[in-house]
């Protein structure tokens, strides 16, 4: 841009109104407003109908892009509260541990044993999580990228829960459809219930931990019993996620507690806009393809994350989210100086 | 007639790596009191009132509110036994509008449950009608900005706010009006008057003396961590130690 | 507020992209194999026939494996092809990398590459296969629903042919041509009694890797000792990436063992090496440690290998003369990768690699059809004489080790001896010499 | 075996002291916890290699370029990325670890996989102490652990530079206010980061075989030792490398040798969950309640 010229924004139309008044202002502004939502949902659940174009292959792609999905919304939740996850593997391993011993030693059915792992995993990872919850920051984080790996030590240490070996032989989901299927209503749901309970005065407690822990202490709430609410309810997806996608593949081991599921999930958080939980959802519906078609690059793929987690972090830390809502909403425009309002 | 003890704090001491930031302070405040707490720059002022309200641990000593050992209880629980507190350095949630900042404190267990009179109703009412009694307008957008935009005399009053959402019964001001503008000083006088006027009692750190002496009925000063006057404000001016501490030390800073 | 523009923009991009990607590859090819089901004979087409490498191409073992397949369909190429449906078709190598050597990498990740390969390629055949053990074992129901004969040359764990055997109609797909641990157990049992035999040691330390198999065989190896009077004076497992092994070399030295049983396949595992000679353990090391296979290796350590006793898994990458195809292998690798290839050449995988391309070849050629269950019914019948000996599968599925090259397949040893040379020593009959004392044992 | 397990424990501590020394140094002076580490350490390693081997250069003279090599890449990856995500601790973490990554898989996809990349031992010859055997290079691993200690605690303590550093990791504002330039500040101990990886690297890698999944251990250990001793306190990390040293020693021996590795991961959490400022270290911020 040449001296003289700034960049100016200005809003869309719609937008001077409040959120309330669109509704009944004219066709084409509900479309302008709900138009990108309706169509980002309608077009997630199409997408398991079209099998027959895709291909089985890319139907499981769009399945485990959705489980990195559940897993990055678990991550932007525990981001709101100011908790920095550096191992949303902890999580799942959890969840896929659990539902792999309900269903291999109880011999629960896969309908009871991952809601079961569900919650037995959530609720343990939030007992496990709890004495360290006063910590902040890259502190927290350490604790998180530390677990998992600990987990993983402990059971190829003691052989329990199948050792090195893992426990296989699973009983399988009904059907890849059913998996993506259910893997989508979910991203959908979760996204959904994270917003709305984000809007209430409960979420605004939760907000205003990532915002200042001691003012929420001075005014009277336990921060620990909060941040501890926020684990359980954060790590609930990821539990899930895990539970799953062990069914899926009939097979729990320690790869449960794999590097990958703290990677990806953390990466689509940064690409899509930390805090933002469509923002994650879309980071990951981007991030897994992009990674399945680097496949022919072998390790420069792994390359290609850290720079593009650079890039992010230093050209773009709001997120392609927050900056394509801004590109949605505002016009851009070059102006001299001169022209200047005031 | 006998005064009620509501806060006793005896022998209170913390150090951070050798430096005694308190050491040995003992005072009380009876009901219906206030007490101002002055002294130089780094004199442990806000260690001592971080203590009191748990923020700290103490090295030792205790702290007893009315009638209970409250030394080193957590924060939110000194909260809800009617501590309320106000931060030196800012500390609001700059992310939100105004107002939304006082639905955290409206949503705390003292509020919710404990207060006689049931519940507050619509928090977001209660919030804006609490921000006008500090002091911002409401006809104007303010209570409605983002904190983050808003100056630095309406976070001080917001703290305030923040503070009076809890009905606390002992109020705990740490600098309250530094960093507001004369004018923002003599307007807000008037609410603290009127909040002991409802029976509460306060602590308040101030640097602003003539203010504060309109405001407490005793004085503690404080220098290098221990105690080195008690009294009411004009026989503590009156104390050489004072004189010397307070100055001296406030000329050695300036330079 | 949270309004999903450009979320949908992507996502409707991402599935153009998919649309796109899945709509222009296949198309041409599916009706290739559905005709040879009704009809077993192939009309010749003229088509390549599409051999799968679906691997850890990260990792040395899958790098070296894929060379030694490509080696052997350049072979092949350059003869002609193979004979099929009245005329002369060509192989064509298609590869895709499964990232299991990356520690972090999940078991679907791999499985999904599999999926992937077999969905887009169409391959009429897997070579090399999984890498893993876990992931081995997980791919074997997806070979079984695509009914695509597969060859594998790195996995070693037995419960592949325990599956085989319970469940024979479906994962008769699967075929393994490297060694298995069980017989790595008796490889290394056999060469413990000769070596206890003729040096009258009887007191052993065993040290492992914390994986499945090198745990395994460390096992079946304490069970021969214990068996045989021989005194285990200890069992130790390394985590992965464990970098100090002075805890078990005292305890070696203190317990007087003369014999230390190393299984490794990490990097490093060359510290234990280094170190028992930085300690003057008095012991001889016999084992397996990947870092000390390759012909490079004596550089590598500085020396320090002589007298050590490493297996190769399957010859092929150790030259043996009693073994002509082997040295003749060697060669023509070293021609077409260079050098500094073939000296850093992995001990595990390319022999039997490049092996199963002529294997199917012939298989291909008997059946005279691309039909899975026709090749894999010729590959049954297998008897082929290849660079790691003579090829024959068990009734399930596993190539037949034994100690005659023209009688089974062949695992072998061979001993570090200076100025930098490997010299086969076991089984005898491809020896080259006897195994002999390290110098630091022999006074 | 008593004895042997003493000697080997001061090697393992001077090893796991050499390896996060740098890590802890420019954590402590300018509060990046730099995740890249492992990533230097690999790539001091191979650069020693190739100077050594390939080009030929006397090894001296190899691990010098390299040392200085190193310093320079720290610098510039401060420089060039972490000056611009300064401050929240978060992307700090993210740009640096991956920076690591990206060095580390950019090797393993170059080919750097397989087994012939090594360093050659300083020192030949061994000794023998109470029939315990121990080879000169670990002896110099412990020497040059006890010597760049000592450097660090005279340089931070003693020298201006030092004092300047450490001013600023205490209180930037204040450092600020007396004329200390805080980018200058981390541009420096990012350096000598860097320099402390390269030695740690020519010093232990010669023990083994260089490979990549080397500094993926290595961030880890270092992230433990930094942790257990507590930052900014040179006495700290040295307990926490004995402690932790002589812990893997003894689990090792008496239990098993594939508990060694959670010890590391035991003590990250056990410190955190217990006194998070670490052995000896005096964060005041962390003893804060929340």
């Amino acid at each position: 841009m040449k001296a003289g010229y700034r960049k100016e924004r200005i809003d869309r139309g719609i937008k001077a109104r409040a959120d309330d008044i669109f509704a009944i202002s004219s066709y084409r502004e509900i479309l302008y407003l709900m138009g990108p939502r309706l169509l980002a949902v309608v077009g997630l659940l199409l997408f398991p109908l079209f099998k027959d174009i895709t291909g089985a292959y890319w139907q499981t792609v769009g399945f485990i892009a959705c489980i990195i999905a559940l897993l990055t919304l678990s991550w932007n939740f525990l981001f709101s509260v100011g908790l920095v996850s550096l191992g949303q593997a902890f999580f799942f391993g959890i969840g896929a541990y659990f539902t792999g011993y309900f269903n291999h030693t109880c011999g629960l059915a896969p309908l009871f044993s991952i809601p079961l792992a569900t919650v037995c995993g959530a609720v343990l990872c939030t007992i496990l999580i709890f004495p360290v919850l006063r910590l902040r920051g890259i502190y927290f984080a350490l604790i998180t990228f530390a677990l998992p790996l600990f987990l993983m030590r402990i059971i190829e240490a003691t052989g329990y829960l199948g050792g090195t070996e893992g426990i296989s032989g699973l009983q399988r989901l009904p059907s890849l459809t059913f998996s993506v299927y259910i893997t989508v209503v979910l991203v959908l749901a979760v996204t959904f219930i994270f917003l709305r309970l984000f809007d209430t005065d409960y979420g605004l407690v939760l907000r205003a931990i990532h915002d200042n822990d001691m003012s929420v202490l001075a005014g009277g709430l336990s921060v620990q019993w909060y941040k501890a609410q926020a684990v359980f309810l954060a790590a609930l997806p990821a539990t899930f996620a895990g539970a799953l996608m062990t069914h899926h593949y009939r097979v729990v081991g320690m790869p449960a507690f794999a590097v990958e599921y703290s990677l990806l999930p953390l990466t689509a958080a940064v690409v899509g806009g930390t805090g933002t939980f469509a923002g994650g959802v879309l980071g990951a519906l981007i991030l897994v393809p992009v990674s399945e078609m680097l496949r022919a690059f072998g390790t420069l793929r792994i390359v290609m994350y850290g720079m593009m987690l650079i890039l992010f972090v230093v050209g773009l830390p709001e997120g392609i989210y927050r900056f394509g809502q801004r590109k949605y909403f505002q016009f851009e425009r070059i102006v001299p100086l001169e022209e200047k309002e005031k | 007639m006998k005064k009620k003890e509501l806060l006793k704090v005896t022998g209170l001491s913390k150090s951070f790596g050798g430096v005694k930031a308190v050491d040995n302070v003992s005072f009380t405040l009876y009901e219906g009191e206030s007490i101002g707490v002055i002294g130089p720059n780094g004199s442990g002022k806000s260690t001592l009132i971080n203590l009191i309200t748990g923020f700290l641990k103490p090295d030792s000593g205790t702290v007893i509110y009315q009638g209970k050992d409250i030394t080193g209880i957590a924060p939110y629980k000194a909260v809800n036994l009617g501590i309320a507190r106000s931060f030196q350095m800012v500390r609001p949630f700059y992310n939100m509008e105004a107002y939304k900042n006082l639905i955290v404190p409206l949503y705390s267990p003292r509020v919710k449950k404990q207060l006689k009179g049931g519940s507050y109703g619509d928090r977001d009412e209660i919030a804006i009608q609490l921000l006008e009694d500090v002091g911002f307008e409401r006809e104007s957008q303010i209570p409605y900005k983002i904190t983050g935009s808003l100056p630095h005399g309406y976070l001080k009053r917001l703290e305030l706010a923040r503070c009076l959402c809890l009905e606390p019964h002992l109020v705990v001001l740490d600098e309250l009006f530094s960093g507001m503008s004369m004018s923002e000083v003599a307007s807000t006088v008037p609410i603290l008057e009127r909040i002991i006027d409802e029976g509460r009692n306060m602590i308040m750190i101030e640097h602003r003396i003539r203010e504060l002496f309109r405001i407490v009925n005793k004085i503690i000063c404080l220098n290098f961590g221990r105690k080195i006057a008690e009294g009411t404000p004009e026989e503590v001016m009156q104390m050489k130690e004072v004189k010397e501490a307070y100055l001296g030390s406030e000329g050695e800073s300036i330079a | 507020m949270k309004k999903k523009v450009l979320c949908v923009f992507l996502v409707a991009l991402m599935l153009l992209t998919v649309w796109s990607m899945t709509g222009c590859a296949p198309k041409a090819e599916p009706t290739k194999e559905a005709p040879t089901k009704e009809a077993p004979t192939q009309v010749f087409s003229g088509d390549p026939i599409v051999i799968a490498v679906p691997t850890a191409l990260g990792s040395i073992e899958g790098r070296d494996g894929l060379r030694a397949i490509e080696l052997a369909v350049e072979e092949i190429n350059k003869a002609g092809g193979v004979s099929l449906g009245g005329g002369k078709s060509p192989f064509k190598v298609v590869s895709i990398d499964t990232r299991e050597h990356e520690a972090g990498i999940p078991v679907h990740d791999a499985l999904a590459a599999l999926e992937r390969i077999i969905l887009t390629e169409k391959p009429h055949a897997i070579l090399f296969g999984a890498f893993r053990s876990e992931v081995l074992l997980a791919s074997m129901d997806i070979i079984a629903e695509h009914k695509i004969p597969y060859i594998g040359t790195t996995a070693m764990t037995p419960e592949m042919e325990k599956k085989i055997a319970e469940n024979y109609d479906e994962y008769k797909y699967m075929f393994r041509m490297c060694l298995n641990a069980p017989y790595l157990v008796r490889y290394l049992s056999q060469l413990m009694g000769y070596i206890g035999e003729k040096f009258g040691f009887d007191k052993a330390y065993i040290v492992t890797q914390d994986v499945l198999w090198a745990k395994g065989t460390g096992g079946g190896v304490e069970k021969w000792f214990k068996e045989n009077g021989w005194e285990v004076v200890g069992f130790d497992t390394y985590p992965t990436g464990a970098g100090d092994f002075s805890s078990s070399l005292t305890k070696a030295k203190r317990g007087g063992a003369q014999v230390i049983v190393p299984i490794f396949d990490m990097p490093q595992s060359g510290i234990l090496v280094k170190q028992a000679r930085d300690m003057e353990v008095p012991a001889l090391l016999a084992g397996f440690i990947s870092p000390a296979a390759p012909e490079n290796a004596w550089d590598v350590f500085e020396g320090e290998l002589d007298g050590l006793i490493n297996f190769v898994f399957e010859i092929g990458p150790l030259p043996a003369d009693a073994v002509p195809k082997s040295v003749e292998f060697n060669k023509k690798f070293g021609e077409k990768f260079g050098e500094s290839a073939r000296t850093s050449l992995a001990g595990h995988a390319p022999g039997p690699s490049y092996d199963a391309v002529y294997v199917l070849k012939e298989a291909i050629e008997r059946a005279g059809s691309l039909d899975g269950d026709a090749i894999v019914k010729e590959l049954e019948k297998t008897d082929y004489q290849g660079v790691i000996g003579r090829v024959k599968f068990s009734e399930n599925h596993q190539v037949i080790y034994g100690l005659d090259p023209a009688e089974a397949a062949l695992g072998g040893a061979f001993q570090w001896r200076a100025p930098g040379v490997r010299v086969p020593v076991f089984p005898e009959l491809i020896a080259e010499d006897e195994i002999q004392l390290p110098p630091y044992m022999k006074n | 075996m008593i004895e042997s397990m003493l000697v080997f424990g001061l090697v393992n501590s001077a090893v796991l002291m050499l390896i996060s020394l740098g890590f802890s140094l420019t954590f402590g002076l300018s509060g990046v916890a730099n995740f890249s580490h492992g990533g230097i350490y690999l790539l001091a390693g191979y650069l020693a290699f190739f100077l050594f081997r390939t080009l030929g250069l006397p090894y001296f003279i190899a691990v010098i370029i390299t040392v200085i090599v190193t310093a320079l890449l720290g610098a510039t990856i401060y420089k060039l990325v972490v000056i611009r995500v300064r401050g929240i601790a978060l992307n700090e973490v993210i740009a640096t670890f991956a920076i690591g990554i990206s060095i580390l898989e950019l090797f393993r996809w170059l080919g750097f996989i397989t087994y012939e990349f090594s360093l050659p031992y300083m020192l030949r010859g061994r000794l023998t102490l109470i029939e315990t055997t121990l080879d000169y290079q670990r002896l110099l691993i412990i020497l040059v652990a006890f010597l760049l200690a000592v450097f660090l605690w005279v340089f931070t303590h003693r020298t201006r530079i030092g004092l300047a550093l450490l001013g600023m990791a205490q209180d930037e504002y204040t450092a600020l206010s007396v004329g200390i330039d805080s980018d200058w500040a981390a541009t420096y101990s990012f350096a000598l980061g860097g320099a402390f990886a390269a030695i740690a690297a020519v010093m232990i890698l010669p023990l083994g075989i260089i490979n990549i999944n080397i500094g993926y251990e290595v961030l880890l250990i270092a992230l433990a030792v930094t942790v257990l001793g507590g930052l900014e306190s040179t006495k700290g990390l040295i307990l926490g490398c004995i402690i932790l040293g002589y812990a893997q020693i003894f689990t090792s021996t008496f239990f098993a040798p594939h508990w060694k590795e959670a010890v590391y991961l035991a003590a990250i959490l056990i410190v955190l969950a217990v006194k998070p400022s670490g052995l000896l270290g005096k964060f005041k911020e962390l003893e804060e309640r929340v």
